[in-house]
């Protein structure tokens, strides 16, 4: 540390950020792998299925009681996928526009790692000035909505490029899909933002540690979130774009290997970071209602990121458990659920909210 | 040198061009539009760069209202287009020469 | 004959709400899961380990059997190789200068039988077709290879899977066939 | 020597300008889907130089309502109409030398009222903080009433638009 306190203030910043960085990088990246396995799993698991349980490592056996448990947990399983997919044969059809074929994957990508650069994933770690967010904006929500917006090209070059007819469907209802429920996304977290007063998200868990949880003063604003966030992620019941047994696999029909994996990644990060989004608004970010001034500790700092870390696999057991409650939605329903109900809901529910401020604040 | 306005009107006038020269010399409708879209933007660039050089907010407001009309016109501009191709079977203008559908 | 449409009931308020599926889906799907992780009682069984018990008259891969006196029952009439479908069995007769059937009561046995299991359909006429009952269906279901080469079994590798059929002597369960048949029931008319 | 800005300025603006003669004039490819994903990345360079003169909202809002949804749907309609004739057809030399010489002249007037306007280099030291609080403030009050008119106009363009790509025009 004091090695650290004679370098200038910027160098200081730069090599905190790129710290930063590359542990959330690699912490999704983990967390994606082990989102995967917890798909695996649960959906066994409701189906009465085992799930992945056999794959060991060879230091497995040198484990004396929990390495039995791991492997029957799937434990090494994510290791294995990520092997497979890199040593796949990587297959480019001969019809395919090649450029954006390629691009595609890394589109998609890309965007749902970008959105967690705003999200405050813990207070402060060591001493006050160190942040839990890779960039405090002031226009954090903002920021995140014109990035999420950007992941639809990612889908949508996939459909283009594979020049056949499936992922062409699957491109384009994804395209119409996600413009539709940005709007209703858009609209929900606007009530969020008039309660708080600010748009920076840190703001908004400052705000939900003192007066409670968002998703009790804004709950109509959750529930519009939440379903948007199913259909931003190409999740079921909303997952048109790729729907196996109407499109066979949607924009993905056409991939093999690590630019299929690749698309895989994309979608877990995006939920990944709508649950990270939905934390933040919605659940107290890292603050638990007897846990909310900023640490003073190290110990308090790790505490705050396993509190966010926790609240976060919550919802990503909720995404993953919805996916075998409900059947796929039509087409024209979907649009009708975006159009028709949510966004005169989020609408309504952004007057309601300004005739009680505005009555509060007479 | 140190970025001034000047060069900020100066890469708005080049973008502006760019987008002229895609409305004057490219034939698919759809292309002629996204040379609009480019002016539309170098403008907004202009306005940004004046707003912050005349610490002043007036030109952002001008951006912001720009971006909504711009949204509202590529919709409607896009629908004639879709209408268009609908009655003629081509987006290019070359083939879109009678003054009647 | 017409299409009859069904008027559906229309959905109340309180179900176009989606609450009611959503409870129901809850429900089943939590039905599942308590069983299968909580109980840890899932439906399907864990392979290698625990094995399907298969049931009578499972048709599984066809084998040579060998008498109870340890003697290759086949005789190479190649019957089998006629009837088989996809023609799998392939049989070398043993020839004029062939070595003789190691049981008294036969002249001959095959040099060679092959059957190839990429092939077979596990129909079970080659069964039904041996006069000698040489060849049997047994319950072996899971046959796995690295090369086609290893999937066509010979004689000797069919001969050792299919292991003495105890119990069958030839023709012994024809004669009380027969004898069953002497005897007509008398139908009181 | 000229510090981070600086250098962020000539980047973004290099790339806006080779990105927009990308979308306009792409020597390699004709594919109006090429020219839209240039037109995006024109955009969010764009964005990069708003965020350089702080107008940060401006560049959330240039992102997510230009490069979100308004290219989204120009690639919506390309797909739609499947444009592919039109790919292979080439530049006339006639129209191009035309419009070489129009943009030239424009672009000469401009840069020079440019230059005569501001000399190079020069410009009031208090500079404006394009932040969200105060931008909706003049929003709201000063610029009420076109901000209301604003929402006429995107209702009508709603309307427009669903009406001019329904199938029938009755």
């Amino acid at each position: 540390m004091n090695v650290f306190d004679y370098l200038e203030p910027t160098t200081q910043f730069v090599i905190f950020s790129a710290v930063k960085i590359a542990l959330v990088f690699g912490v999704t990246m983990t967390f994606v792998a082990y989102a995967v396995l917890a798909e695996r799993k649960i959906s066994a698991w409701i189906q009465d299925r085992v799930g992945p349980n056999r794959t060991a490592p060879p230091i497995a056996k040198y484990l004396p009681v929990i390495g039995p448990i791991l492997v029957r947990l799937g434990m090494f399983q994510p290791m294995a996928d990520g092997l497979k997919f890199l040593l796949k044969e990587d297959f480019t059809p001969a019809y395919v526009r090649k450029i954006y074929f390629w691009l595609a994957p890394a589109i998609a990508v890309i965007p749902a790692f970008l959105t967690l650069a705003v999200i405050p994933f813990g207070s402060t770690l060591g001493n006050p000035e160190n942040k839990m967010v890779i960039a405090d904006l002031n226009v954090g929500i903002l920021y995140t909505f014109g990035v999420v917006s950007l992941g639809v090209y990612g889908i949508v070059l996939a459909g283009y490029a594979s020049n056949s007819k499936y992922p062409f469907l699957g491109g384009i209802r994804s395209s119409a899909q996600m413009i539709s429920y940005e709007i209703a996304m858009g609209m929900s977290v606007v009530a969020v933002f008039m309660v708080v007063g600010d748009l920076n998200l840190g703001a908004v868990i400052q705000y939900q540690a003192k007066y409670g949880w968002m998703v009790f003063h804004q709950p109509l604003a959750f529930v519009i979130f939440l379903i948007s966030a199913f259909a931003e992620t190409n999740r079921l019941p909303f997952d048109l774009p790729e729907s196996e047994s109407e499109l066979v696999g949607g924009y993905h029909t056409e991939y093999s290997s690590m630019k299929f994996a690749l698309f895989f990644l994309g979608e877990y990060a995006a939920m990944i970071s709508a649950s990270a989004m939905m934390v933040t608004l919605f659940f107290g970010g890292w603050t638990l209602p007897f846990i909310s001034e900023p640490a003073s500790s190290l110990l308090g700092g790790l505490l705050h990121i396993a509190i966010f870390i926790g609240k976060l696999s919550v919802l990503m057991v909720v995404f993953i458990w919805v996916r075998w409650m409900l059947p796929r939605f039509r087409y024209d329903q979907l649009m009708d659920l975006g159009w028709r109900r949510f966004i005169p809901l989020a609408l309504g529910n952004i007057l309601a909210t300004a005739i009680v401020l505005a009555f509060i604040s007479i | 040198m140190h970025a001034s306005l000047n060069h900020y009107l100066v890469v708005s006038v080049l973008l502006f061009s760019l987008g002229l020269f895609g409305v004057l010399a490219r034939r698919n409708l759809l292309i002629i539009y996204m040379g609009l879209e480019l002016m539309l933007n170098a403008a907004n660039l202009a306005l940004v760069a004046f707003s912050r050089y005349n610490a002043n907010l007036n030109g952002q407001v001008m951006v912001f209202f720009t971006i909504t009309v711009a949204a509202a016109e590529v919709s409607v501009g896009l629908a004639l287009i879709v209408a268009l191709y609908r009655k003629r079977q081509t987006a290019h203008v070359e083939d879109l020469t009678s003054l009647k559908l | 004959m017409s299409t009859k449409i069904v008027d559906r009931k229309p959905l109340s308020f309180f179900e176009n709400s989606y609450l009611p599926t959503l409870v129901s889906g809850l429900k089943v799907t939590w039905k599942h899961f308590k069983k299968s992780a909580i109980q840890g009682k899932p439906l399907t069984m864990e392979y290698p380990e625990q094995k399907w018990v298969v049931p009578q008259g499972y048709r599984g891969a066809p084998y040579l059997v060998k008498d109870q006196d340890n003697n290759t029952k086949c005789v190479s009439c190649q019957l089998c190789e006629f009837v088989c479908p996809p023609k799998a069995i392939r049989i070398t007769p043993p020839g004029p200068n062939g070595a003789p059937a190691d049981r008294k009561n036969a002249e001959k046995s095959p040099a060679e039988f092959e059957i190839n299991m990429l092939r077979c359909i596990f129909c079970g006429l080659c069964q039904e077709v041996c006069p000698e009952e040489a060849i049997f269906l047994q319950k072996d279901y899971s046959l796995t290879g690295e090369s086609r080469e290893e999937m066509v079994y010979g004689k000797a590798r069919l001969l050792q899977l299919g292991g003495i059929h105890g119990g069958i002597q030839k023709w012994k369960h024809k004669l009380e066939e027969a004898k069953e048949q002497e005897v007509f029931p008398v139908h009181a008319e | 020597m000229p510090d981070i800005t600086d250098l962020l300025f000539y980047g973004f603006a290099g790339l806006a300008l080779l990105f927009g003669f990308l979308c306009v004039a792409n020597p390699i490819s004709r594919s109006p889907v090429t020219s839209a994903m240039f037109l995006v990345l024109t955009i969010v360079s764009l964005a990069g130089l708003f965020i350089l003169l702080h107008a940060f909202f401006l560049a959330a809002i240039q992102v997510l309502v230009y490069a979100g949804a308004v290219m989204v749907l120009f690639l919506f309609v390309i797909m739609l109409l499947e444009l592919k004739e039109e790919e292979r057809r080439k530049f006339r030399k006639f129209t191009v030398g035309a419009g070489v010489i129009a943009v030239a002249v424009i672009a000469g007037l401009l840069l020079q009222a440019v230059f005569k306007a501001v000399p190079f280099g020069t410009g009031p030291t208090v500079l404006a903080e394009g932040l969200t609080q105060p931008l909706g403030r003049i929003l709201f009050t000063q610029y009420l009433l076109p901000f209301e008119l604003l929402s006429l106009l995107l209702l009508v363009a709603m309307v427009g638009a669903i009406l001019l790509t329904k199938k029938e025009l009755k």
